[in-house]
């Protein structure tokens, strides 16, 4: 079992007040423990722990470039196979990194079966370079790239369903969490680490700054997220949803409301027509995973 | 021993001999026969390393950073649009300082695409902090490994490198090679011992990032380390010399230079034929030689300097083109600055690309266009085409 | 101070950057009310709670004053305080 | 030429400081330049910007090393970041304080302490205190022109939010000039 | 008209004004600020461009390059990293021959990582065949985006290009910069005219192979190409002159050059400094000027032989490194080249890498240096770090 | 309906006599028909057919790089979009193409929703490189670089899953089919070009020279594979199985032993237990597509 | 003959790669049996098989031999000889 | 320097043809260098591949153009393909042929017309010429040592095939010896 109380991610790094990420790297390392090696790309959480020389990882890391961190993993994984050790092989990489740009390097690490547990903090957009839109930013959030504006509102596609495609790819161990639920991230982690071959976890981490809400709000949004049913919190065994938490659904537009992202849905005006189909997208998830109670 | 193998062959037995500990490499003609040669030890139990059997070049390379940061001896293999598939990596591992050797079977870069013959991927790649060696013939590229890892590995190195040689010309020939055995490579070459490594025991984090305060004093460090990259490899070749009897002491190498009033310069195995015609152009009275070098990053200045010394006239055999520079041979401004004398006429003649057969009589030709005066400029083109 | 090799380095730098100058609001802590249940060490975005003669103890050489502890703590043990300096 | 350095704190506005009295400076016929120290600070961290105002176009690139003027946008800066570094002399410099306390400042050099929190709290409701501190900028330095700064503003925030935001810096502009 | 805005803004604006029917980017530092404003306009319906929002800046040039061989004026932007790892895509784009027109907020180039500005990324790319042009100020900026569609589109031409600025100093510096209005802009750059287009009324099969019977003639139309661009510049220029008043008609600016006896040779933002710094030295009795080098790809060494003619010593500024040449910075190879005159001593001096701030003592110090006789050297190292 | 007379792919083109995908290039042509407007990656395909200056292609056709089809489609498309035009946009790639080296671009351009259709031709190796092993091929086949040797039994990774892979991206259709079954191939590319978004389209390509069997072989190979279960006929609608071919399936080994890259699993011994696994395979493919009569 | 631009072409040029060359077996149609399914001009690779005076007529100039037509005809009405040349 | 140039079609094993003169070359202690006409041919289309044989190190990497010996592994490319072009005066061209036809042949070219694949069907059972020819070349050319051919057959083909292609290089040698 994960000692939950040893500390292997240090203070002084320069993520911003109340930072999802931070907190998400935090309780990872919790998982997976000291015997473990990191790779992670490019993105806020590089940049905030790792200003050389100061860096706030007390486990082996190694940063090589934005989309590549799976691949720098399948090396590793191979050289420690071929001296016989047996530290886990982790990612952690952004959603940017994830979702987009490092789709040839995860698709092909996944492809191979190595045995690395790959995680995604996934702040739903490029926060590092100015809150850019990724593949996983919702449907209708306002990016930088994906402004609100008169034509448009916001982000036009629909957050991309990046467990399924890892679980089509055949990965053993594939699972959702949130830093609001911090014990339910580290035993996902724990137990992926601990599944032969190659495992993906994508944890929910609030981003004040991007999202635009008060930092010690962190948490709550998170929370929010899933209990409006815009995030589910599930695991996928062999392709196959095992668990996945009930709640009792609350309204989208509880969560929507208490970020900036999403504020052109409500000022000037309410937008009911937009909220209704984010209100679907909750829908749909409530039924793919069964999660109403 | 002397054997008679094709050029891939003999870069994969001599892969084998520097016992890597990770393969990671995707095909691409003309190097493939290469990596399926090793695919082939690795399936009959003959060589004991990973083969990753990676999805691209970019993971290719970033696998080897991965496994050459955990501490393994790592081996790579491209060429052309795998190449520059893998810039970013390639600016990446130098930067990082892992010793990752790669075999680059040279070729053209597209478009239009062509899988033969030029220089231009590895040319292109020149700024990116890998040391750069090219080959003559089959007994260079296969001596050339071991020499790479042991001077990527020396610690006041510490930089990647590319072996390049002519694909198909050496790639895909059949020719005699001495190929060492595993004793007195192993003799030569000892395991290789990270300076810094991933290790859950004693952790350290690798590649991080430099503010202004820093990343220029980095950058120095590289370059320093590639100058460094030249003693080690006189080094080293006086050291195999000893093993081996084979002396890559030298960046360089002289051909009937030393009473010549007229000089070839060339990278690769043009320069067999340029020796062939050299040969027959002596007979016909022309004071010519040849002068070729094997160390192309570090660029071995000083020595081309005193190697050039005095001679008048100097043709670059460059197969490859800087598209918008004036002297449009990229290899031809080094020579230039290296003379750093008016005096001297240093011509830079494109030849060959994508694999347009050069032959002795375009060596001839060549001589005759300098002698005329025509310089930096294709030669061999088909005026018909344009 | 040379270079470390390929921009490398080992722990501990980290904690040279004092990020408790960034504060703007300080938690305070009321341990009449804690119940000691270690929310807020788990939570902290900095690890910078500890538990110090079993009591829960920012360290505010770090401390950014984010708040998290003291919106999520179920004792409202803790609370935000303009910084003072 | 004439240089200015802004500190403050990521998500303070500094960088929009800057570009609010480079616009201003514009305005008033001045050429000018405003560029941030280009950094990956994030919100809380310190940050800097500067702005150049010349009678001529401006070449110049590099940061500033010996500013006329120095804006400081929180006071718990100064025991941190070397914020009075290479000041001229006959200098000045603003600092944001709710304390009269007497910050050593180098010789020769003005200074200036204004509770800009509280005007923004007043005004506009949020310890934002860029705007305002523009103003005292403006009536301290003579570099730009109070109807400008008011353009400036006014162009950058819309509605009630420019409104605003003009008020807290005619305020503090206010302040200053009365106080000089 | 005058207005004062962020460099990247008047990119943005400037782009807006050629009306690119496709825009394909990805975001990166020091780059965001153009594509964020290019994006706001589309989203506002100021700008109606299909904004395609990639999900890598290897998909952005490909995207690009799709559009453009369907009949689309396209535009994208990028820095460092994001050019490197397109850089497969660059070398394809320009031997496809598509007028496709890109901004590079320059910047260092990993590892380590930096985000602060140097001109490898660029340069590194100098053989892919694209013209590369870089400004010293947001007006140039902007200006060079009318002129590069004019340019690259021009039927003697059609090439890719360029447009190259300073990351942060340039892309984020509020300045005065004039920006005309969509009517000048229009009669100036009419819209675009492919010469070749995917077009099922038409069918035609673009981006073939070419064996060795066609390939090198390929590579030489390129070049010419390339050189073709100088004069349609050159024209385009001075045409430019006549609808908004500013100059330019040449590839190179000199700046106190005239009667100097000692010359900078800079690219870029640092050119600026440079100015600032040689009024100072000419204060100080020193005859130095500076020739600016606007053009690099084409590299114009006529002109510049021209402009350097009579000149003893020159010092290259270069913000970009090619480990393990001699010379260390790549326009001095090419600048030494260009005057082919030994009795002319020509320094390359490596500065600013990274994001190390250039100021106008650090000019001075390497004419201090080129004094002494020290040149091709990094200056400005902390010593202390090495 | 589409013209199945018209041929819109020439003759002269360089592929090996009985090529599994020149044929499949002249039936997809069948299917779009002349209003296309065709990408392809490097690879056979476009070795054979664009030798400059002898294209074989009567429909416009780009080819830029062996990885960015999907992209420069997406460019096309957009470009298409902005003028006007209404011509079919499809890629046609290789496996290698596909599986592998192009996961980038694709996960891109699906994920963006571009109206594309995207078809592989599998042919279930690197062929025009040597017959390298990729992501598609088969358990157990040997490759140049999946050596059968005294160690190995050929290729160790099972066929990446890409039907699922892109399904799970959103795409609206998904389908396979077979050069074994011309009919088919046209009808599903036709639905394909005609759906809105981004389709994918997996055609079986046996290819002579790669697999090791007499190019007059080339249909009856690829029905093999059909009748064993190892290839499954299928549509994917909005993810969901809508048809896939019922067959009473023959044993694995009656396709195995037709092609030299099976035969170590039969020479110089039979090795039963490999074969077994292969079973397996078409097993799991018979349950999961419902095609046992 | 100068290059097309950007290694371009239009459409023609496969025709003048006489792959009939190539071939070293030959198929021989039997229009006896022949019922005209068309069978074998789907499925021929080269697309050389046209139907010419109701015929289904191999274009020998590019028929590369490769005996699938003769494979595939569902009433056996071609058969492969070796090519004389 | 001897230069040889084989002609074939993709898939009849011209370059291995090649490759096995060169190892049997050197077995037979002449220098010895052998590669392909690179390109990117598809089975059933017309190839080639060279050798040279020399006394010392072969340093040259040009293509050949004006052999001294041509092998041509398939009667049917004489019509569409330059088989003898560039031939010295003196070489040997080796031609496979079923019939004894006149092919008209460059000046002071020695014609050898053999039925390899009559041979090959024989020996091999199948009609792959490479090997035979090669029995065919060793006889004609005297470039290498008929027992160096049959070991360099043993070390690339294993088991019975090496035995059946030693065999069928062995009958074309002896023939052409015969014929001799
Ligand atoms: C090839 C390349 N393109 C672009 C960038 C610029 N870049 C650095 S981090 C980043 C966004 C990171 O987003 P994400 O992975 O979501 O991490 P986050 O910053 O949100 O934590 C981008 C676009 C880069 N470093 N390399
Ligand atoms: C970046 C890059 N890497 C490698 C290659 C070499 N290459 C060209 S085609 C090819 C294999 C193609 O395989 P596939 O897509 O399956 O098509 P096939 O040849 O089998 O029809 C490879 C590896 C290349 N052109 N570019
Ligand atoms: S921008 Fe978001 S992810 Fe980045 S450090 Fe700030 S809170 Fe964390
Ligand atoms: S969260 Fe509150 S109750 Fe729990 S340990 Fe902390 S201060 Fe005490
Ligand atoms: S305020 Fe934030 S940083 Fe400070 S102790 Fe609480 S959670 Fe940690
Ligand atoms: S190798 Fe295979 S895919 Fe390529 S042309 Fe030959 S049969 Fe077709
Ligand atoms: S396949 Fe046979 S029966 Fe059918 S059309 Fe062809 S020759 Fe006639
Ligand atoms: S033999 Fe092959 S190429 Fe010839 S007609 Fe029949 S199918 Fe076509
Ligand atoms: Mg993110
Ligand atoms: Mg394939």
């Amino acid at each position: 079992m994960a000692d939950k109380s040893l500390e292997l991610f240090d203070a002084g790094h320069r993520a911003c007040g109340g930072c999802g990420p931070a907190l998400a790297a935090r309780l990872i390392l919790k998982g997976c423990g000291p015997h473990t090696i990191v790779t992670v790309s490019t993105g806020c959480m590089e940049v905030f722990s790792t200003p050389y020389p100061e860096t706030a990882w007390k486990v082996p890391l190694i940063h090589s470039l934005f989309e590549n961190a799976s691949a720098v993993a399948s090396g590793i994984e191979a050289s420690l196979k071929k001296q016989g050790r047996n530290e886990h092989v982790i990612c952690i990489c952004g959603d940017g990194a994830t979702f987009d740009i490092g789709m040839l390097c995860i698709s092909g690490a996944f492809e191979r079966g190595h045995n690395i547990t790959y995680i995604c903090y996934d702040n739903e957009a490029y926060m590092n370079t100015g809150i850019q839109r990724s593949g996983a930013t919702p449907y209708d959030a306002s990016t930088t790239t994906s402004p609100a504006g008169r034509q448009s509102f916001g982000n036009s596609r629909p957050k991309k369903d990046l467990p399924s495609i890892l679980a089509a790819h055949g990965a053993p161990y594939v699972a959702t969490c949130s830093v609001a639920y911090p014990n339910d991230i580290i035993k996902k982690v724990e137990r992926a680490v601990n599944t032969e071959g190659p495992c993906y976890i994508q944890v929910h981490a609030p981003c004040c700054t991007g999202w635009g809400f008060d930092g010690k709000k962190t948490m709550a949004v998170g929370k929010l997220a899933i209990e409006t049913g815009l995030w589910v919190n599930f695991e996928l065994v062999n392709g196959s949803v095992e668990k996945a938490k009930k709640i009792k659904r609350r309204p989208v537009e509880d969560y929507l409301q208490e970020q900036k992202r999403f504020r052109h849905l409500f000022k000037p005006n309410r937008n009911d027509a937009e909220i209704a189909k984010i209100q679907a997208i909750a829908d749909v998830n409530a039924l793919k995973y069964g999660i109403d109670i | 021993m002397l054997q008679i193998m094709e050029g891939s062959h003999a870069v994969a037995e001599a892969v084998k001999l520097c016992r890597p500990d990770v393969i990671a490499a995707y095909p691409i003609t003309p190097q493939t026969h290469i990596v399926e040669r090793l695919a082939d030890m690795v399936a009959d139990g003959e060589l004991d390393s990973e083969y990753i059997c990676v999805e691209s070049e970019f993971s290719a390379l970033s696998a080897c950073l991965g496994a050459s940061a955990a501490g393994s001896r790592v081996y790579s293999a491209t060429s052309s649009q795998g190449l520059l598939l893998m810039a970013e990596v390639c600016f990446n591992v130098a930067g990082m300082r892992q010793p990752v050797v790669m075999s680059i079977a040279n070729r053209a870069v597209g478009a239009p695409l062509s899988i033969w013959n030029d220089q231009q991927d590895s040319i292109s790649l020149r700024d990116a902090g890998w040391f750069q060696w090219y080959a003559e013939d089959a007994q260079e590229i296969s001596d050339f490994h071991f020499l790479a890892y042991k001077v990527a590995e020396d610690n006041n190195v510490l930089l990647p490198g590319f072996i390049c040689f002519d694909g198909f010309i050496l790639s895909h020939t059949y020719e005699p090679v001495d190929i060492p055995d595993q004793e007195s490579v192993s003799a030569f070459l000892p395991p290789y011992h990270p300076v810094i490594q991933l290790d859950a025991t004693d952790p350290m984090t690798m590649g991080m990032y430099a503010t202004p305060d820093y990343y220029m004093e980095f950058r120095y460090e590289i370059d320093k380390a590639m100058t460094q990259s030249a003693i080690a490899l006189r080094k080293a070749g006086s050291e195999f010399k000893e093993h081996f009897g084979r002396d890559y002491g030298e960046l360089i190498e002289e051909y009937r230079l030393s009473d010549a009033d007229f000089a070839f310069v060339a990278l690769g195995s043009v320069c067999g034929t340029i020796k062939d015609a050299v040969d027959e152009m002596r007979k016909d009275g022309k004071k010519v030689g040849l002068l070729k070098i094997r160390s192309y990053r570090p660029f071995p200045a000083e020595e081309i300097k005193k190697a050039l010394s005095g001679i008048p006239l100097v043709a670059i055999i460059e197969k490859n083109l800087s598209i918008g520079s004036r002297m449009k041979g990229a290899v031809g401004l080094e020579v230039k600055d290296a003379i750093n004398d008016s005096g001297v006429c240093v011509y830079s003649y494109i030849i060959g690309l994508g694999g347009r057969d050069i032959r002795k009589l375009h060596i001839r030709g060549v001589y005759e266009e300098a002698m005329k005066g025509n310089g930096d400029t294709f030669y061999g083109l088909r005026e018909e085409l344009l | 101070m040379p270079l470390n090799i390929g921009c490398s380095a080992r722990p501990g730098k980290s904690q040279e950057n004092k990020t408790g100058s960034w504060r703007v609001f300080k938690p305070d802590f009321h341990y009449d009310l804690c119940t000691s249940c270690g929310t807020c060490q788990m939570i902290c975005p900095e690890g910078c709670i500890n538990l110090i003669d079993d009591k829960f103890t920012p360290d505010y050489t770090f401390c950014k004053g984010c708040g998290l502890c003291a919106e999520q703590c179920p004792a409202d043990a803790i609370s935000m305080k303009k910084e003072e300096k | 030429m004439r240089e200015l350095r802004i500190h403050g704190r990521g998500g303070q506005g500094s960088v929009t400081a800057a570009e609010l009295i480079a616009v201003a400076a514009f305005k008033s016929q001045v050429f000018s330049q405003a560029f941030p120290a280009f950094g990956v600070e994030r919100r809380g961290a310190p940050v800097q910007a500067f702005v150049r105002f010349s009678d001529s176009k401006i070449r110049l690139r590099s940061q500033v090393y010996e500013p006329d003027y120095v804006i400081i946008q929180d006071s718990t800066l100064i025991k941190d970041v070397p914020v009075f570094a290479g000041m001229k002399e006959g200098g000045i410099a603003i600092i944001n304080s709710e304390k009269e306390i007497d910050f050593s400042v180098p010789k020769g050099v003005r200074l200036i302490v204004i509770d800009a929190t509280k005007i923004a709290l007043e005004i506009l409701g949020i310890p934002i205190t860029n705007t305002t501190l523009l103003g005292a900028f403006a009536a301290a330095s003579g570099e730009i022109q109070l109807d400008a700064l008011e353009e400036a503003l006014g162009e950058r925030f819309r509605g009630n939010l420019g409104v605003t935001n003009i008020r807290a810096a005619k305020t503090a502009y206010d302040l200053i000039k009365g106080a000089n």
